[in-house]
């Protein structure tokens, strides 16, 4: 299982931007390793925020996002307080949850 | 704000354990209809050439747009953590793809956009030279594209 | 006559500034981009995951941390790392934050020394906890004036021993610190390099490590700065957490004091 | 002058002025020699005598870069003596070699493998070509430096001369001795002479 993320939430003028830092290896599949075997790939391949059960934002990474990967987006209709989470699954069937407050 | 960051941490390290459960169901496909249901485009994230990437993605004659804005730095210290951020004035945006013309995939990220959520976003993508980022936006079923060159530079002693 | 000198000191100020402005524009680049990439530090999980080392019992002798003395007294954390190195009554010696772990690690939870200081360095597949209590110890300095004493003999005479490590030249390539970090406003590269014998210098390159590094996707303490300094200058390896490295680290931190400890950092 | 310019002044010679007087003390000039010897260890090809130093070393360190005259114009001497000149008499290799051995900063690390090709490190610390903008400021800026300093054969004997030991000229001076070490060979060395004079090369033609 992945570790935690850090989600950052803030809301201004209605618009509530997220940041998000995910931990995650991002292999790229092309690396060899000190005996020159390629490492397999091991990516998020997807991605998914909601907002009280409401989908606002969906993604895809390929291999050339980098390790540790980190997000911004932003999305109207939401309030302080309200709950924002977030969701990744990876090519080898992990995945990781996590959710902020939006202040 | 300190503290309540640490109190955050506390609370996220904690929840982890509890989600083992959830990373098996979402590993049999039980996690929620969205991450199910939207296939990973395989084809677009491995292809090669800019317009097999297009090809995949169904990007059809993409336009020049002012209104598309590309952030990226001029000189990259290091290829690892190429900071990208693209946004738009356009109203309805649906889609951004994120390109390095020179990686072997060029296709880095892509993401979709409901109704409410701004055409805005950033992330980080690795290059592994001095290359063109290359933003594909798709606004109100027309597909946009604005482009800007990363001088990836040799960093530090090199030894 | 005067007019003419006045004239051609302008045109060798000006032509001066121009040059020095064309030098600065890669510079300027680079800055740009530090600042692009510091708005999310993944040095912060480190961070947490070094907390909850500190936290928990571990060890043969199932002990947690939290009654080690980083000099403050056992158990503090908050604001330690900005009066290390300093010298330590119980083990008679001037200690960095990494041998202090060190003594920690071994005395309250019985861990073998050698289990630690044979792989201190994290790879991949190898995330020591010695550089994650690094992370955590640091992280609860941030904001911190950097206060090193060289009050007790032996801290001073640890920062004077530092001082001739920083000048010591040997190796194929005859460098020392010195020979990239002894002068100002140079470059190795497009990266600037601190000039150690300058305050302000020294101060703002001290206080952001230890740091992730992004090149290599991996948080790096204080002595794996150090020990790459060394790698790259061609000496051998210093040994962890040894005399050497303390006292280096001494010099370095006093030449640092009274500026804010603004670390776990982001570099390249 | 006004005041403050002699305030700053006189702020920087206060720094400058302690690290100076500290290097005349004996005693922790020893206890640091003894402790570098110790806790140095070997690792891969970086051995633990790196650390001894030679002559040229040991009176750089003791002196601050700044030896007296007569110890100066003595190893100097010495170490141009011990200069190997090549055999066929030829300085002028191949400036592309020389280009990708200037771009390498490898070589001689304890992470490097015996054997490995050992690079140049130019670009570390000097301008070389316009079209690399990722380069060093600690030596002097050799942009054009054929164009300016001419390719004859008194020339190229001269910078083959500095890049196999630049301490013959400057005792103290940074740059490596890098054909006097053995850090790099003798053909490299014609390479990089080339890359430096060669009309075509990256550094002259652009």
């Amino acid at each position: 299982m992945g570790g935690p993320m850090k989600i950052r939430a803030s809301i201004m003028d209605g618009v509530t931007e997220v940041k998000v830092l995910m931990q995650h290896e991002m292999e790229t599949g092309l690396r060899k390793d000190s005996e020159g075997k390629l490492v397999p790939m091991w990516i998020i391949t997807e991605l998914k925020a909601q907002h009280k059960g409401k989908t606002v934002l969906e993604g895809q990474f390929g291999p050339a996002v980098s390790k540790n990967p980190y997000l911004v987006f932003r999305f109207k209709g939401a309030a302080k307080g309200d709950k924002v989470s977030f969701t990744w699954a990876d090519n080898r069937g992990d995945t990781r949850s996590d959710e902020a407050e939006i202040s | 704000m300190k503290q309540e960051m640490n109190l955050n941490r506390r609370k996220a390290l904690k929840t982890g354990g509890g989600l083992g459960l959830l990373g098996l169901l979402g590993a049999v496909g039980l996690l929620g209809p969205g991450l199910a249901r939207a296939e990973w485009k395989k084809d677009a994230f491995e292809a090669k050439t800019l317009d097999e990437a297009l090809a995949a993605l169904g990007v059809i004659a993409p336009e020049n747009s002012a209104a598309i804005h590309l952030s990226v730095p001029e000189i990259a210290e290091n290829g690892a953590v190429v900071p990208v951020t693209v946004a738009s004035s356009l109203s309805r945006i649906e889609q951004i793809s994120i390109l390095v013309d020179k990686n072997p995939n060029l296709l880095a990220a892509h993401f979709v956009f409901p109704e409410g959520t701004q055409g805005f976003v950033t992330t980080r993508v690795k290059m592994g030279q001095t290359a063109m980022v290359i933003a594909l936006v798709k606004a109100e079923g027309k597909f946009y594209r604005v482009s800007k060159e990363v001088k990836v530079t040799a960093g530090g002693c090199g030894g | 006559m005067k007019n003419l000198i006045k004239a051609a000191l302008a045109i060798v100020l000006a032509s001066g500034g121009y040059a020095a402005l064309a030098e600065d524009k890669g510079s300027d680049e680079i800055a740009k981009y530090r600042e692009m990439i510091s708005d999310a530090n993944p040095a912060e999980f480190d961070e947490m995951r070094g907390e909850e080392l500190w936290k928990t019992a571990g060890g043969p002798k199932h002990a947690s941390l939290e009654k080690c003395d980083l000099g403050k007294g056992p158990g503090v954390v908050k604001g330690a790392y900005a009066e290390l190195p300093r010298y330590f009554p119980d083990t008679k010696r001037v200690q960095d934050l990494e041998s202090r772990l060190l003594t920690c690690m071994t005395g309250l939870q019985g861990i073998a020394e050698k289990d630690i200081t044979t792989k201190p360095f994290g790879t991949v597949d190898h995330k020591p906890a010695i550089e994650a209590l690094v992370a955590y110890v640091a992280g609860q300095s941030k904001g911190v004036s950097m206060a090193v004493s060289v009050k007790h003999p032996k801290e001073k005479e640890a920062y004077e021993i530092g001082k001739r490590v920083f000048f010591y030249r040997a190796g194929p390539y005859d460098f020392s610190c010195a020979t990239c970090h002894g002068q100002s406003n140079l470059r190795i590269r497009m990266q600037d390099l601190p000039n150690f014998t300058v305050k302000k210098d020294a101060q703002q390159a001290y206080v952001t490590w230890p740091a992730y590094r992004v090149s290599q996707g991996l948080f790096r303490s204080f002595q794996w700065r150090l020990n790459d300094c060394f790698r790259q200058q061609r000496f051998p390896e210093p040994q962890y957490a040894s005399e050497a490295t303390i006292d280096l680290t001494m010099f370095l931190a006093v030449s640092a004091n009274g500026a804010k400890y603004d670390g776990p950092g982001l570099k390249r | 002058m006004n005041a403050k310019w002699i305030i700053a002044i006189a702020m920087a010679l206060a720094q400058v002025v302690p690290a100076q007087a500290a290097k005349a003390d004996a005693a922790p000039d020893a206890k640091a020699a003894a402790i570098i010897k110790r806790d140095f260890h070997d690792n891969g090809i970086a051995k633990a005598d790196r650390v001894n130093q030679d002559e040229l070393q040991a009176l750089c360190t003791r002196f601050g870069d700044n030896p007296p005259r007569k110890d100066q114009e003595r190893i100097e001497k010495q170490q141009t003596q011990a200069i190997k000149w090549p055999a066929d008499g030829k300085y002028l290799g191949d400036w592309k070699a020389g280009e990708q051995l200037a771009q390498s900063g490898a070589g001689m690390t304890w992470s490097d493998k015996a054997g490995d090709p050992a690079g140049g490190n130019c670009y570390n610390c000097h301008q070389l070509s316009a079209k690399e903008i990722a380069y060093g400021t600690i030596g002097p800026s050799l942009l054009h430096f054929g164009n300016t300093r001419g390719n004859t054969a008194e020339v190229q004997r001269y910078v083959y001369a500095r890049i196999y030991n630049a301490k013959a000229a400057n005792m103290c001076a940074n740059m490596p001795r890098f054909g006097h070490m053995g850090i790099l060979t003798e053909a490299q060395i014609k390479d990089l002479v080339a890359l430096l004079l060669d009309p075509e090369s990256l550094v002259n033609k652009e």
